[in-house]
């Protein structure tokens, strides 16, 4: 079950078709569905309700109750369940709602799904995915918003993918759940409603293997999930200054393709990275440390970080707008990047 | 299976005019209050999320009138309720939910994180569950100095179901700790019909796997739960320990918002049934009928209770935003 | 409050001989295992933890006598013995718990993790509460693939009150999946009596928070808990959702290794008053009173064990270590 | 309660007291205690017991059991009455036994303690110790041997200490205890036993402040926990070289004193950081982004981490010995930085 279907080319034909982020996830789950009969949802109201962010809309009436099971509020119960039913040959989707929630039930994705494999001697697998939704920006506040990528690729038996657009939705979707380890999908709740080009067909996107979204040749910008597009944003302003940007999609953060990050900072020689979690102990400090390490005599500038503040997420849409990093501090980062000689 | 609202007790109150007067006065705040809030919602005026009170009331109110100023409360993301009648002010609520510095939480928290230590309010909370064993902790402090404080969780059906609940129980119990247990049943967690979480009828059964009494009310009836909570928190401060509460109610808007209604998880019957009960109605109707107070004397709360509120939302609207350059303030203490 | 040992049951039991003989090996199995692992323990062999299970011998044994082989079970830290009862091979225990490379977990596991998928042992585990819910995934996984296969999950006094235990029993309710919970109540929760850590006195009561039947047996006689479990288990079996057992039982040596007491949590009397009532004992005395076996096959049973041991030691010391450029083995698929 | 009484300097009197770790950790808390009438230590087994490291030995003699609470097997719930008792006023110590049990009580430690200031726009303060033994070492295998600062130090509104000897137990200790802030105490297995010099009078060691554990001028090792006796050791067997390494032991992971680090390495131009946690995603990783920012100029080689490989701990003492860094694998480093010229 670890085949992945190559993504098939985009060929430009009449009407390139448009989805949803949080559309092309919901197909991307469906046709994996179909695929393999194993693969059933379990989580509260992914049912019934198809999910609060409507993330499992339709997928009752097509799969029925025994492949689409609500559950009581008991996430730990919840993750459990899954990789009771993995170990047992199943390939469950469990969804824990917000990703804040994580704290009530990581004893059974670090200590458990994550380990058992390694702990009993390689003596099963553990496919189990776990979707949630991450990210600020809805004025949710500290409980309701967080990004929490960095604890959970800190885990050895862990996989986490972050989506970046409707066309990653799917197919990292479609790949965590053809995987044979336990898989975190981060979707993020900023992105729910934007949209991409998704081919109709099912397809997978390997994990653990970074997109250039962009290419340029004077910085190099790594950029986490909803970061990507802010990425974009900021290299079509630089671009107009004359300055090219380069942009990285790690797509996985575990694991982490960092040739692609190296052979690109061995072009452009300077480089930013950025994410919405707080910075301290975030994954840039990670991949800054593998940079610096791997390409020291590239590097005209030392490798820039930009997250979120040492704070929890404020409420008040003035101080998470001020909180969380934008288009406009990534082309501020770029253009100080650009000043070190 | 459907919600059944309980039929309305027969007996007729055993508490003095002052207590009904009371009652109906925390829930008339607590019902304008979230209507409001709904209505400035829906008008695009409040970020984030709301979970409005509405057909709870009697819950609230009949267990904060038996509370006193330093007895400790925990509460839920459906917390507005709580923190009306236990005396948190109109303008720091609409401030927070407006996201401004004047706000209970100088616009930090939002609707899910409004609290008053002066008021013993020790906050709503976004996780499910969570609020419990703080509850028991502020119980333990109470012990601990020798104060007769007690503190009062509140928690939803669904919210039984989680870890820290159930461990919030038995730390209450096995320490003999003064905490009543205030279930808020209104038949749904979330879109999940009560029979859909757990197989029991009565969540109050649970509280007997920690060895805790319990006592089922119609939680439509603020008499009748002020008299259960009155009971249980005399118990508590007695230093009999913990006591469960289930109250039967239910939700007049959606889990979140006024009318995100996209399934139709509940029957037009079933709402209408409860609705038919309005705690608010009840009690006006039999205070009228008793003699307890005039329709004057109601209608006159009503009317104060407005002027409060729009007094309160323009004070919100005034307020100034935080300021972005304080993004650090009350991270760590010192 | 001391852990009263309950009386036996004067009743004969209604299991035929070669049940008596399964359960009596199984349970000298346990012992021998285990005795000899303190042994080597004491000895300095053997590295890291040993929760040792004897004394609890027929709770296992009843419990897996019930079981075919395609059943699933889960365990704890203290899961040698639902190891060995389970069937899994003295060799690869051994080898384990030396850490070699011929173990059952690769020598990466030790003593906590020791797990053999081939016999339906889905794993010790060394997180309180943890198997409950895998237990509940895996009845899960059998449902789903229409296979008719239960899970058993083992689990103390002390884990009941974590939230993971909660969760799990209300899951497996709700979703009436074919799962047995197995409470084998010891007394204690690592130093701590039961009294100290729940105010009922029976576990079982716990199983109507969730609306599952439950029933309470006599953990040192290995006959009564295999009809219990074997009733809990057709039961399961038959699609008539969870159960709750409650096994009495006790055991011998310190929470953790062979005898680190350094505080008499236990007094003198109790450990006797329950070593007489030593459930190999127990069950040797009624077969041979019985006829169902003479003292030579019963003998013979241990002596064979011995051997089996013996040879099983000798293998695990022969046995070549994990090879350190292999640390990254296993820890993904694929 | 922030006052922090500044350690004395530890004269060379005639025969000055040498304490264990663990004795000396609770000496510290029985100090605490006494001083403020407002802490109480709750958890498993920690009064009648003494807790199963002996880290509460005696301590339910002097203090009795209004102050020592023994509670049930609930770590979401023991978590949650120390918020609530802080929250009204107390200094509760909450036990964790094990590191690795964290991750069943994350969110009363995460989403609670740690933002509840801030959520509630600093309305009150949640004076929390959290201790918690950590560290591989005793062959036990994947879920009670990691060690998880990584986690803790990600997340706003906690702090994070992780003595590395006795005195250090001691001190940090008090200090946690005095703080007016949610704290983590990371206590090492392996180092319980160890002994050195601990002055019998109450003191603290500031939060934040790192130490210098041995000047040198060739290579600044930054060591955590366990690991600064490692790499004393090996700056010994390096000194035999000729080769002179500088020792610096944060003590607090968070806050971080990085500025003791980057003095450091201003002079030494070469830096190596060493834990116990998994490299990926690890503490080093944070160090390291932040001295290449900041004395990037000064650094004659890239920074070096080490920490244990990305699996879980495992079991068999032949690769547990393999798996954690060790005073050879550090001397290594150093002498690999030092090649690079
Ligand atoms: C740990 C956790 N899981 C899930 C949620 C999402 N959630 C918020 S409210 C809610 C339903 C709660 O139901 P109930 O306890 O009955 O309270 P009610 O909303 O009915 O007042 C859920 C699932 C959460 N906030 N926290
Ligand atoms: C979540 C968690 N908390 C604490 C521990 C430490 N611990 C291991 S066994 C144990 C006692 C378990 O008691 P019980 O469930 O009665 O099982 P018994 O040891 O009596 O067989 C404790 C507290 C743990 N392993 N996991
Ligand atoms: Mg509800
Ligand atoms: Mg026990």
């Amino acid at each position: 079950m670890t085949t992945t279907t190559e993504a098939p080319a985009v060929t430009p034909v009449a009407a390139p078709r448009k989805l949803s982020y949080v559309k092309a996830f919901n197909e991307g789950l469906a046709q994996a569905m179909r695929e393999d009969e194993n693969v059933f949802v379990a989580g509260e109201d992914v049912a019934g309700y198809g999910g609060v962010f409507r993330m499992f809309d339709n997928l009752l009436d097509e799969f029925g109750p025994r492949r689409m099971i609500d559950t009581p509020i008991s996430e730990a119960a919840l993750v459990g369940l899954g990789v009771g039913a993995a170990a047992r040959g199943l390939r469950p989707v469990v969804d824990l709602m917000f990703m804040d929630f994580i704290g009530v039930c990581l004893d059974q994705i670090v200590n458990q799904a994550a380990k058992m494999k390694y702990m009993f001697g390689g003596a099963l697998s553990v496919p189990l995915t776990i979707t949630t939704a991450s990210g600020a920006g809805l004025g949710a506040a500290a409980q309701h918003s967080q990004s929490l990528e960095a604890w959970l690729a800190h885990v050895p038996g862990l996989k986490v993918v972050m989506p970046s657009d409707a066309y990653t939705a799917k197919g990292l979707t479609v790949s965590a759940i053809r995987d044979d380890n336990p898989v975190v999908i981060m979707l993020n709740k900023v992105l729910l409603g934007s949209t991409s080009e998704v081919p109709e067909e099912i397809y997978g996107i390997p994990l653990g293997q970074a997109h250039t979204a962009r290419h340029g040749s004077d910085v190099t910008v790594i950029a986490l999930g909803r970061m990507v597009g802010e990425a974009l944003a900021a290299a079509d302003e630089l671009a107009a200054e004359g300055v090219e940007i380069e942009v990285i999609d790690p797509r996985s953060v575990q694991p982490l393709d960092t040739e692609t990050m190296f052979a690109s900072v061995r072009r452009t020689n300077r480089v930013l990275v950025v994410h919405e979690a707080v910075t301290f102990g975030g994954l840039g400090a990670e991949i800054a440390a593998q940079i610096q390490d791997a390409v020291f005599d590239y590097l005209d500038a030392p490798v820039l970080r930009i997250g979120a503040p040492f704070s929890p997420v404020p409420f008040s849409p003035v101080l998470e707008k001020a909180y969380v990093p934008d288009r406009a501090r990534i082309a501020q980062g770029c253009r100080r990047l650009l000043e070190r000689s | 299976m459907a919600q059944r609202a309980p039929t309305a007790s027969k007996k007729s109150p055993q508490v003095s005019a002052q207590v009904i007067k009371d009652l109906h006065e925390r829930m008339v705040r607590i019902r304008l209050f979230e209507t409001e809030a709904g209505k400035l919602m829906e008008a695009g005026k409040l970020p984030g999320f709301l979970h409005l009170y509405v057909g709870q009331e009697a819950v609230a109110a009949g267990v904060m009138a038996a509370l006193r100023d330093d007895d400790q409360i925990t509460s839920t993301h459906r917390g507005h309720g709580h923190a009306v009648a236990k005396g948190v002010g109109f303008r720091e609520m609409y401030a927070e939910l407006y996201g401004r510095v004047t706000g209970a939480c100088l616009g930090r928290g939002g609707s899910m994180h409004i609290n008053d230590l002066t008021r013993g309010m020790l906050g709503a909370n976004g996780i499910v569950g969570a609020g419990v064993p703080i509850a028991v902790g502020a119980a333990f402090a109470a012990r601990y100095k020798g104060e007769d404080n007690v503190a009062v969780t509140f928690f939803g059906d669904g919210a039984t179901n989680i870890g820290a609940w159930h461990e919030g129980a038995n730390m209450a119990a096995i320490l003999g700790l003064p905490v009543v247990f205030v279930c808020e049943n209104n038949g749904y967690a979330e879109f999940t019909p009560q029979s859909g979480h757990m197989l029991l009828t009565d969540v109050a059964d649970r509280a007997a796997a920690y060895g805790m009494p319990s006592v089922i009310v119609d939680g439509m009836d603020a008499v009748a739960v002020h008299r259960a909570a009155a009971e249980a928190v005399e118990r508590a401060r007695a230093g009999a320990g913990p006591m469960m509460i289930e109250a039967k109610t239910y939700r007049y808007f959606d889990h979140q918002g006024v009318k995100g209604l996209r399934h139709p998880y509940r029957s037009d019957e079933e709402v209408a049934e409860w609705k038919a009960r309005d705690p608010i109605d009840l009690l006006e109707v039999r205070a009228v009928a008793d003699g307890t107070a005039t329709r004057a004397e109601l209608d006159d709360v009503w009317q104060r209770t407005r002027d409060e509120i729009a007094d309160a939302i323009a004070y919100a609207e005034a307020s100034p935003l935080p300021d972005p350059a304080d993004l650090l303030l009350n991270v760590y203490s010192g």
